[in-house]
């Protein structure tokens, strides 16, 4: 089993996003709930930041 | 095992019923009633139970009584039989239209003739389990919402409850064509209906009474057939109240549904999937809800989606059934829905 | 014989005018762009012409100069070069986004990027016959609005104009798979697209600011990407000013598009075609446009539909070149479209 | 100006007939019947002509006489009633399938029921332009073929009488719901049709006989109905004769439809559009033909397509009413089809 | 609990195995790779999976030991990693085409490549319960058919081991776009593969291969891409053994299918759903097949269908695997399927 | 050539409504704008009033 850290909330949606034990600093990681990508901005404490945005133009 | 009946069980919504009741654990489907194919067997109308039943559709003066009794008539014609099907059964699962609303002038109103049981209009609860679990658990009589109704009820209750939308609500619905029942007409041939952006109900569709009644706030919606068999989506507009946000949106619904196990909350940043759709919903008892805030005002777009036979008919009748009669509340819906389909 | 070229015409909107072009009497067209497949038979891309042309792509490179030059390339790209394709014609018609908002600073808002020609901004016409012909028979510079834009501006403009509606506009608009293009990706594989519901824009899709600028009022728009390749559909809600009524709606229509080709009134109170439906507009010029009154509000609900290819894009867009060059304005645009379809 | 006139106009065929008639240059459409939409506009049923036309249909009673008179009817009742439509008209283009089987056996194998009028078999011209151009210049009855037959016969005759093939050929037809005509029953409900593949004809569809008759070789024809509104498509399987070759079989095809402006080749090596498709083809009264060869067999596929209300019915009658009347064969019939669609 | 892991998850088997996997009682789903989401949450391309599932996507670097391993990865590329493969799992159930053909030259002449594994070929046995039941027991490494070629090999085999047909077969394949997986391209762009009728195999097509090898006979087939994103239906033609009729065809089916639990015979004479069609199957594990006798000849017309992602591929690997682990074998495939749908 | 009146308006939506010079009362005509089912009340002078409306309930 894989340890996880009891995580922080993530910047876009406050849900608690749950990261691995062995998370690196930069790391990306997906918050479950509106699937924002979140970089690890830094494990202790572990604290995460938005992840710049692909554009998704689907043009119609 | 409970024994069931169907009545209107060569339809639609009745076929869904078979579908689902067939392959629960916990019933016997006793009888599945039509008056056109009495005699026939069910799977000549409901190809996809081949190999899973023999039974055949009887005659409805051939019911006797039965533990639960679901009814997939058509509405005034349900009003008007109530009393008699009363009778037959110590459960009756109203998915008719006929029983939804509680008064009798919002009734005739909406679709047009006064109303002729009004003194049981107040005994049938709400087929809602989000809403109304505790009641259901012992109620006799239940009315299952309309499909598109059911979809605004659960989009839109959470954030009426905690006060975070104000004014009047619109509903932009889009439905798939079963939902118009399996009566041939021009309307519904295929060279006509397909592909279609049949604008049906440019104001007033029946179902904004009992969103309305639901939310407690003025509902105007319209409805658009759309090109699916199966399938609906609502697309609702609503104003925020002073001082809500994104996140009071968001843990409304958290909080709501953290523990319903038929509504799922669908708003995400990224992906092919990020709003409801009902494309990936035929069959499964999910309702969808999502939203999305207007950066530059007040409107909050609110969506869902759900799949108008089951969590919009059969399958939440059913669930309101296993509710009913103790049973784990996903019993025979566990149906996930299909990706791609 | 009006010589005339595409740009982008490997394109499904390139596509659709070297279809109107190849059968127009008074044209000759002269030259097709496509980067990716120069020297290629423009059948290749586009089947229907199988027999109707023996005209290959050719690169950019080799424009001359052409008496009518037709723009069917990306936004943002179509700015950055409309400086080297002004030379090449004496009249532009620009398909793309880059023109057709007047203001700089809107545009940065709803494309992302900060406008490139600003000093150009100024000098297009938007190409609208039924509210900017005059304009159009000298114009030299044609900015063509967008598909969805361009039914939300026929079906409000006349109410908008008239007084008829007040306040805020919501847009609810429903497009096929056509409208985003040739460019394959995973959010239009066909697995993924057909029979979806798809939210792709739950609050301020672009097209917004173009109606909102041409009526004049605020406008709050959605869009969803439902299952057809070509079509778009338009429910939009307004209110209306204080004494207005189903008549004044309907004269305004009437007056304004009484003499119009290309614009129908269609709110018809029997039958199944009641409403705006994009089905039977495939392949032909036609915006129609259609409403219903709330009979217990204020409430205008407004229907518009047209084929994003054709009034949404390449047809208009000849209707605007015929203008120019003194033709008849129909000329080459006379399919009705068809039924059942 | 031609005085024309079309029975049965508020079925498909019927509609499709007023659509080109509508806007070809050289006729006057003078009567549409129907006798239970008598009095009522013609748009209503046919709403892709609003607006271009103002006539309403009348009673069968109330038809006169004229140059020509197309009959969109149903066999059997067709057969009927011919003595009496042929009073009406200099000359008849019959679209049912009544006259197009010259032997009255095969006819009442095929269709049930015996002949009624058999001694008007044999007085009928086939509408096929591709072989009985000539015949068609004087003809005065006129017995179009069925759609299904059309895309067999264009397909295989050339390869039958250049004695390419032998023995029997298989014909597997696809074909959309339109090919039904306009009546609403449970077979042509949208949630019944949409997205079916049914084999109504397992063998011996009734086309079989048509295409028969036209090549004098032995064929067995099943039929499916797939997802589409318009289009059929038909896969042939024959077996070459001794030494025939690619070559030869493109040779014959070129050879017969090198002038014909409605039968276009499409046998490519690359490209998305490299057999007929009958996507591309709605509206247009176009035949694709296309054949490939099994590199390790003496078998060949043959593939055709077309739009059964067009090249497959109301097209192809209108081309030879062009050819009677000594007008340009192509006149009215020009539209090439959309793509993407 | 039984460990499985899913190579190739993101792909459009991959997927269908993780719907069927994740309600599996008797399995532990452990492991799902891609190589491009690996990382994400596997909901994220598969929203059906929504909440019942909380894994992501791992590298195929991370893989361990599992009990049983699926491989959905293309052909080629899974022969050539096969060895490594074959160490990570006690069973491996193979759904690609790189194993399904026993004869390296045939995999040759029909997929372009010599194969790189034959030392392998003849270890694998064929995925196919109905025919193979005893040795897939014990088998170690399972080869899953084609969809298409599992569909020619239930529908056919029975009637070839019986005698009762002879000569060459031939086979008129129509197939769904989800069949050529989930990679983008212009031939799967929704605007271009909507409503197509595509033949992109006029002849020889792959599963050919696999239906002759099974059957014994020779197989001449096409296969043509109609509009659908699931399902698969074939119509052979082939003729009767002398003496053989239509009492035979049914016995030979009911003996072999009797106790199947997942083929079913439909050859009705009434009603709408008469022959196996793939609208009703989707997400269902059967596959149904059907025969008609052309009464004026020796030819039978021979009808299946089935859901590509299950019965083709996805269901008939875990109904492998059901057999392989002496589990019973319809355990988590009950879902029936739609209708309507 | 059938001769016509021209005609009153519509009561639903105040269009002008052709009818036959030989129209009889009680005749149905239809609005062309509208495509109400109007009844010819009297042809001296033309009148018209609303036919009573079929139902269509399209159920959805
Ligand atoms: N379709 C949906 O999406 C949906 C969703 C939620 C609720 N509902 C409600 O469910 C009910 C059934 O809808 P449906 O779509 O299944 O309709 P349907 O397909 O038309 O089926 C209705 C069935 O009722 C029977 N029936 C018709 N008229 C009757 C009468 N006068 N008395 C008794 N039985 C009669 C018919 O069978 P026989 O004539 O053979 O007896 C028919 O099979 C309606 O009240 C509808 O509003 C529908
Ligand atoms: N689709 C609609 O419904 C619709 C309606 C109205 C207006 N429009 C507008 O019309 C324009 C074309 O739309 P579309 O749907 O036809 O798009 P499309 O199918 O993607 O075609 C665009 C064409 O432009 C060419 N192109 C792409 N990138 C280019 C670049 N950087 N420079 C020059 N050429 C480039 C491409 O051909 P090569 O790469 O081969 O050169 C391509 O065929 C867009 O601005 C769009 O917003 C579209
Ligand atoms: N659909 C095709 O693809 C196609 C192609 C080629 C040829 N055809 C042939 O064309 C003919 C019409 O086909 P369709 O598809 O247009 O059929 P449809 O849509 O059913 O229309 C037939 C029309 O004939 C009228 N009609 C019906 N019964 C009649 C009767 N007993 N006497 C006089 N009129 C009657 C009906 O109008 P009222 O009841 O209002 O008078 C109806 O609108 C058929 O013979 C068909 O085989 C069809
Ligand atoms: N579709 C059907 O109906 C069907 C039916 C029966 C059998 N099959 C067979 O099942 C297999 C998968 O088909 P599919 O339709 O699911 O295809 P698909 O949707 O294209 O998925 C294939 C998956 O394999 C992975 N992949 C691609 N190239 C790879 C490579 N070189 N090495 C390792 N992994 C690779 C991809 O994921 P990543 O790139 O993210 O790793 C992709 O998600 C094929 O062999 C196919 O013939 C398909
Ligand atoms: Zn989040
Ligand atoms: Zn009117």
């Amino acid at each position: 089993m894989q340890k996880v850290v009891n995580g922080p909330e993530c910047p876009e949606c406050a849900a608690e996003v749950t990261i691995d034990g062995d998370a690196r600093v930069s790391e990306i990681v997906e918050c479950l709930d509106c699937r924002s990508e979140l970089e690890i901005a830094s494990v202790q404490p572990p604290t995460l930041t938005l992840a710049p945005d692909v554009e998704e133009d689907w043009g119609e | 095992m409970t024994r069931v009946a169907v009545v209107g069980a060569a339809g639609y919504i009745g076929g869904e019923l078979l579908r689902i009741l067939t392959t629960h654990p916990e019933v016997e489907l006793a009888a599945a009633t039509s008056r056109r194919l009495r005699g026939r067997q069910i799977d000549g109308v409901h190809p996809n139970l081949r190999g899973r039943t023999r039974l055949a559709f009887c005659a409805e003066d051939r019911l006797d009584h039965y533990d639960v009794l679901f009814l997939a008539t058509p509405h005034r014609e349900t009003m008007r039989r109530m009393p008699e099907f009363l009778g037959r059964a110590d459960t009756i699962i109203d998915l008719s239209g006929d029983f939804r609303l509680r008064c009798a002038d919002t009734y005739e109103d909406y679709y047009g003739v006064p109303h002729e049981a009004t003194a049981l209009l107040g005994t049938f609860v709400p087929g809602v389990p989000e809403f109304h679990r505790e009641r259901l658990r012992t109620a006799d009589r239940v009315s299952v919402p309309g499909c598109m109704a059911n979809a605004g009820i659960l989009a839109l209750t959470p954030l009426a409850e905690a006060g975070l939308i104000r004014d009047e609500i619109t509903v932009d619905a889009r439905t798939g064509s079963s939902g118009a029942g399996a009566t041939a007409g021009s309307e519904n041939l295929h060279a006509e209906r397909s592909g279609a952006l049949r604008v049906f109900a440019p104001t007033r569709h029946r179902h904004e009474a009992e969103i309305s009644q639901a939310t407690g706030l003025p509902v105007r919606m319209t409805a658009t057939g759309v090109e699916a068999v199966r399938g609906v989506q609502l697309l609702c507009r609503a104003r925020l109240a002073d001082g809500a946000g994104e996140r009071d949106i968001r843990s409304a619904y958290r909080e709501r549904y953290a523990d319903e196990p038929f509504v799922r909350v669908v708003a995400q940043r990224r992906g092919l999937h990020r709003f409801p759709d009902a494309k990936i919903l035929s069959g499964s008892n999910f309702c969808d809800v999502g939203f999305a805030l207007d950066p530059e005002s007040d409107g909050v777009t609110v969506i869902a989606a759900l799949d108008n036979l089951v969590k919009g008919g059969a399958g939440n009748a059913v669930q309101c059934m296993n509710i009913r009669l103790g049973l784990p509340e996903s019993l025979g819906l566990d149906f996930p829905g299909l990706h791609p389909n």
